[in-house]
């Protein structure tokens, strides 16, 4: 077994550095929060919670623009997913998520496991997906590793999904070279719940349990949750191989067991929350953190996949389809059983305490102690630096350009002929878009739509975004997604509820593209202010760049509407001949 | 012409569910004595001998095409020579 | 007359079939947890599209082993309708209980879509409802749809006039002689990849599925 | 303990899609020299010895579940004991 550093060893050699924990943060982390140097374990928990990926350290004081209430508003961010308010006591949960890194490495599995996670992030929340959407931009189709790049991404949604039996009913498919060595896959879930379901990631009570459900822990995707914070650089390719292995099987077992248990035996449960990144340390410490609660846990009650795994390995495994529960004295063996009867492990791995501390005992050994808020709330923001981009200024100079039309038919055909405006019929088509009987309008059309059984309502989503609007301009672009978006939901016959979203960005640490970043949300943050469509969850993936190189700032927005009453659907293909066209607005 | 088969397995790290779900139908099926089951694929490549050594369009096929580096290792042997 | 709906780990289609039978037909029907060994009560027995146990290894071929198949052999051995869909159409090859075996479609592909059918038979306890030789519009949602027999087998299954749809229009997948659905030697046991409970309702646009539950349902009664 | 591989394959007469697949792609990598590829999984099953010989639950576990007549054949060999 590896000789892990000593804490004095850590403070002279600096390994922190490599999993993106700065000098500054280290220091603090020393003085201000333990008072004491933190053991090998201990660090790599704060390298993995203090990344962007688990705290948002950069981004959240842009997040903070985000309008994020309203009447039908019953979660915004900062659970699993967000949940709105549809009438008659039933909710829509949904939440997009980005994958880019391990999709751009491993494209199937990176893919797959992007699903994978966000489904779980809606049915944590107590809610049953039921239905998916995929944005994808990629490089221009001209390069074989582009085509092959896409041909694996989509074969990898199509096989969780379908596998899942959740419909995959919209999305979107772009091409530009600026993404060729950084595809951007985001993938939204959207459920529905019985608000009286609904869960929260919540821990606390002495003597509760901490319990540990579903797949076995390997070593899969260890330093993913820092790795998926830093930029790419072509030499290092063959370094990136931290990519785990999703098992929609699993994940349907795991699904159908969750929803057992929230729907049925609710009374047994305080709270559920799935492991992400950064594994069993972020779930359980952002639960414990929630609660108020101190934690301990005892890792070798882990079930574990592999032999000899170090405490620090068995904490951040990004190992898929598992999940956290924190279940009532007294009831550990009822939540068995059900588990059980899936065949899926669910073992009591801790306790809540009744301090602040979050404590790990490994070996028989307290291998971390330390305030679980030192994890999840004392994460130091990063202040950034930002910059008009230079080419906005440049662009301002100079002369609009006009298009120069000579042959209206052969300029629509060759429009027609783009593969960002052609149909995606060859890819949509290998998803399974119509399981479990609701949907009502597939991929193809403006948003796709479901309808909500038992009743005669519907709901619309849609995903929208266009890299090449908010290059140009993030603030208008920004406002143009939304709109966007609103728009397909509208044109359905539905109401815009809220949205979530995903921010695809370069590195942040440039000036211009923390500009891009902070201007864009402004802008999307205005234009769901004025539609009254609160921002309920989302996701940030930053550091999308190749070389050095940025991709287009890239926000994404998925929009949920709600259609009142299914005879009004309207469908976005002529119906009869005869019938009149109108051109409405300006 | 000569015949290789090419082995291609997932890295030994690599969760494989599929193998993980066959040993536990294995045993369902009372085989106790089966310990574990790991599942790999092969392709039989029937190659024209040229110019070009046999072995080295069984590493530039493998490598540009039938393998995934970031999961799986290869391993290969020849079947007949004619 | 009572529909047992069976639930294999990883069947995804089995709410599609309850509803079909019991809020667009209904019909009288419950799940059955593919752990359960009995079907004492229940009239026919459905088993769901999906991926049982992942599809892994080959579709249905896990599924075959679970605690409910003996009485699924039973029910198939007493006359009783036993139909599949999809993942049920692979299980019931799978277990032998129809011949030949479903491969990989030729595309390689997953394929989501509505194709053309042709009814090849309504002398069937599925069909009696539809015209012989008539056009329907089903869905198709798989991988593993392209159906393969020996020449010999798929010789006597056209002979007896066990294929009961063929794909009309395109084979979407691959499989010999346009095989959509075959039904067993008797004619109880009915095995397709399209999915006929997907296609129940104006609603979602297509109703030429409800006929093959209807003509269930006049069975049972015709039969009492 | 004994590891077995297991090789399943379409039989003869079975049009193997991936197999063809896969050749295409191989030639238009520019490898003319490949003339044909043909595609099957492999099962390393891990078996502790006892009463039962290896053999033995090699061909029980085979033809039980990991073939399919209809469709495939199979042949193994012996890896390593242990
Ligand atoms: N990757 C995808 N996954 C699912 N559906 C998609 C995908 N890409 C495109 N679609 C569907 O194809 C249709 C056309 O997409 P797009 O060209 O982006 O149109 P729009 O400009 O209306 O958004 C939409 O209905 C969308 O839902």
């Amino acid at each position: 077994m590896m000789q892990e550093m000593t804490p004095e060893e850590i403070k002279e050699k600096k390994p922190y550095l490599d999993w993106s924990l700065s000098e500054e943060e280290y220091d603090y982390i020393c003085d201000k929060l333990l008072h004491r140097l933190p053991n090998y374990t201990e660090t790599g928990l704060f390298a993995a919670m203090w990344s962007e990926h688990c705290s948002y350290k950069k981004s959240k004081s842009v997040l903070r623009l985000f309008p994020t209430k309203g009447p039908r508003i019953l979660q915004g961010p900062g659970e699993g997913a967000g949940v709105v308010d549809i009438g008659d006591g039933q909710a829509v949960v949904f939440k997009a998520e980005s994958h880019n890194h391990p999709t751009a490495v491993e494209p199937y599995q990176g893919a797959a496991t992007g699903v994978g996670g966000i489904l779980r992030d809606v049915f944590s929340m107590g809610a049953r997906p039921v239905a998916t959407l995929d944005s994808l931009h990629f490089g221009e189709l001209d390069d074989a590793h582009t085509r092959w790049l896409l041909n694996e991404t989509v074969a990898g949604i199509g096989g969780y999904g379908n596998c899942m039996g959740i419909p995959t009913v919209g999305g979107e498919l772009t091409f530009d070279d600026i993404y060729k060595g950084n595809p951007v896959m985001n993938a939204m879930s959207v459920g529905l719940l019985d608000v009286k379901d609904m869960q929260k990631g919540l821990a606390q009570g002495e003597g509760n349990a901490v319990m540990y459900v579903g797949a076995k822990t390997g070593r899969d995707g260890i330093h993913g949750a820092t790795f998926a914070s830093h930029s790419f650089d072509s030499e290092h390719e063959s370094q990136r191989s931290a990519v785990q292995v999703g098992d929609p099987f699993m994940e349907k077992l795991l699904l159908e067991a969750c929803l057992e248990l929230t729907q049925k035996h609710a009374d047994w449960l305080v709270g559920i929350q799935d492991m992400g990144a950064a594994g069993i340390v972020s779930s359980s410490s952002e639960m414990a953190s929630e609660g108020k609660s101190g934690m301990e846990l005892n890792l070798d009650l882990v079930p574990q996949r592999e032999s000899g795994m170090s405490a620090y390995e068995i904490m951040l495994s990004e190992s898929q389809e598992r999940m956290l529960l924190c279940v009532k004295k007294g009831h550990e063996e009822d939540v068995k059983k059900i588990f059980d009867f899936y065949d899926l492990d669910a073992v009591v791995i801790g306790r809540i305490t009744s301090g602040h501390n979050y404590v790990l005992r490994h070996h028989g050994e307290v291998v971390c102690d330390i305030p679980v808020t030192s994890l999840t709330e004392d994460v130091l923001e990063e202040p950034s630096e930002e910059k008009q981009p230079q080419h906005m200024i440049d662009d301002a100079a100079k002369p609009a350009w006009e298009p120069e039309i000579t042959d209206l038919a052969k300029t629509y055909k060759q429009m027609l002929a783009q593969p960002t405006i052609a149909s995606k019929g060859m890819f949509t088509q290998t998803y399974d878009s119509m399981v479990r009987t609701s949907t009502v309008v597939g991929p193809g059309e403006d948003s796709g739509v479901l309808r909500v059984r038992g009743t005669h309502k519907g709901i619309a989503m849609t995903t929208d975004g266009n890299g090449r609007f908010i290059y140009l301009d993030p603030e208008i672009g920004g406002k143009r997604a939304v709109v966007e978006a609103a728009g397909n939901i509208i044109a359905s016959g539905a109401e815009p509820l809220a949205i979530t979203d995903c921010l695809n960005f370069g590195n942040p640490n440039e000036p211009e593209v923390f500009w891009e970043l902070h201007h864009s949300v402004m802008g999307i943050a205005k234009a769901c202010e004025v539609l009254e469509t609160p921002v309920v969850s989302g996701n940030v993936s930053l550091y999308n760049e190749t070389d050095g190189k940025s991709i287009y700032p890239t926000p994404m927005v998925g929009m949920v509407g709600l259609v009142k009453n299914l005879d009004h659907l309207v469908r976005d293909s002529f119906q009869e001949e005869g019938d009149d066209l109108y051109l409405v607005g300006q | 012409m000569t015949t290789v088969r090419i082995y291609v397995t997932y890295k030994q790290s690599v969760f494989d569910p599929q193998g993980e779900a066959i040993t536990n139908s294995i045993h369902s099926l009372g085989h106790d004595e089966v310990k574990g089951v790991k599942v790999g694929k092969f392709f039989d490549v029937t190659i024209e001998e040229g110019d070009k050594p046999v072995a080295e369009t069984v590493k530039e096929i493998s490598e540009e095409l039938l393998v995934n580096f970031n999961m799986e290792t290869y391993s290969y042997k020849i079947l007949e020579e004619k | 007359m009572k529909f047992a709906v069976i639930q294999f780990p990883g069947s995804n289609c089995d709410i599609d079939l309850y509803e079909a039978l019991h809020t667009v037909c209904g019909a009288d029907v419950a799940y059955v947890p593919s752990k359960e060994s009995s079907l004492d009560g229940f009239d026919a027995v459905m088993l769901p599209g999906g991926f049982s146990y992942g599809d892994y290894l080959r579709a249905g071929a896990i599924a075959r082993f679970t605690n409910i198949m003996p009485a699924i052999v039973e029910m198939a051995k007493a006359g009783k309708p036993v139909f599949g869909t999809c993942n049920g159409f692979q299980i019931l090859t799978e277990a032998g209980l129809l011949p030949g075996a479903l491969k990989r479609n030729d595309s390689l592909k997953f394929v989501c879509k509505t194709v053309e059918l042709e009814v090849a038979n309504n002398d069937t306890i599925f069909t009696s409802e539809y015209q012989k030789g008539e056009k329907i519009n089903l869905p198709i949602a798989h991988a593993d749809g392209s159906f393969y027999a020996d020449p010999e087998t798929l010789q006597k299954i056209e002979d007896n006039g066990q294929v009961v749809f063929r794909y009309s229009k395109e084979n979407p997948n691959g499989s010999l002689n346009n095989i959509a659905g075959i039904t067993n030697e008797r004619g109880n046991v009915l095995g397709m990849m399209p999915h006929p409970e997907r296609a129940v309702e104006a609603l979602l646009g297509n109703t030429d599925g409800l006929r093959l539950f209807k003509s269930i349902l006049n069975h049972a009664e015709v039969k009492a």
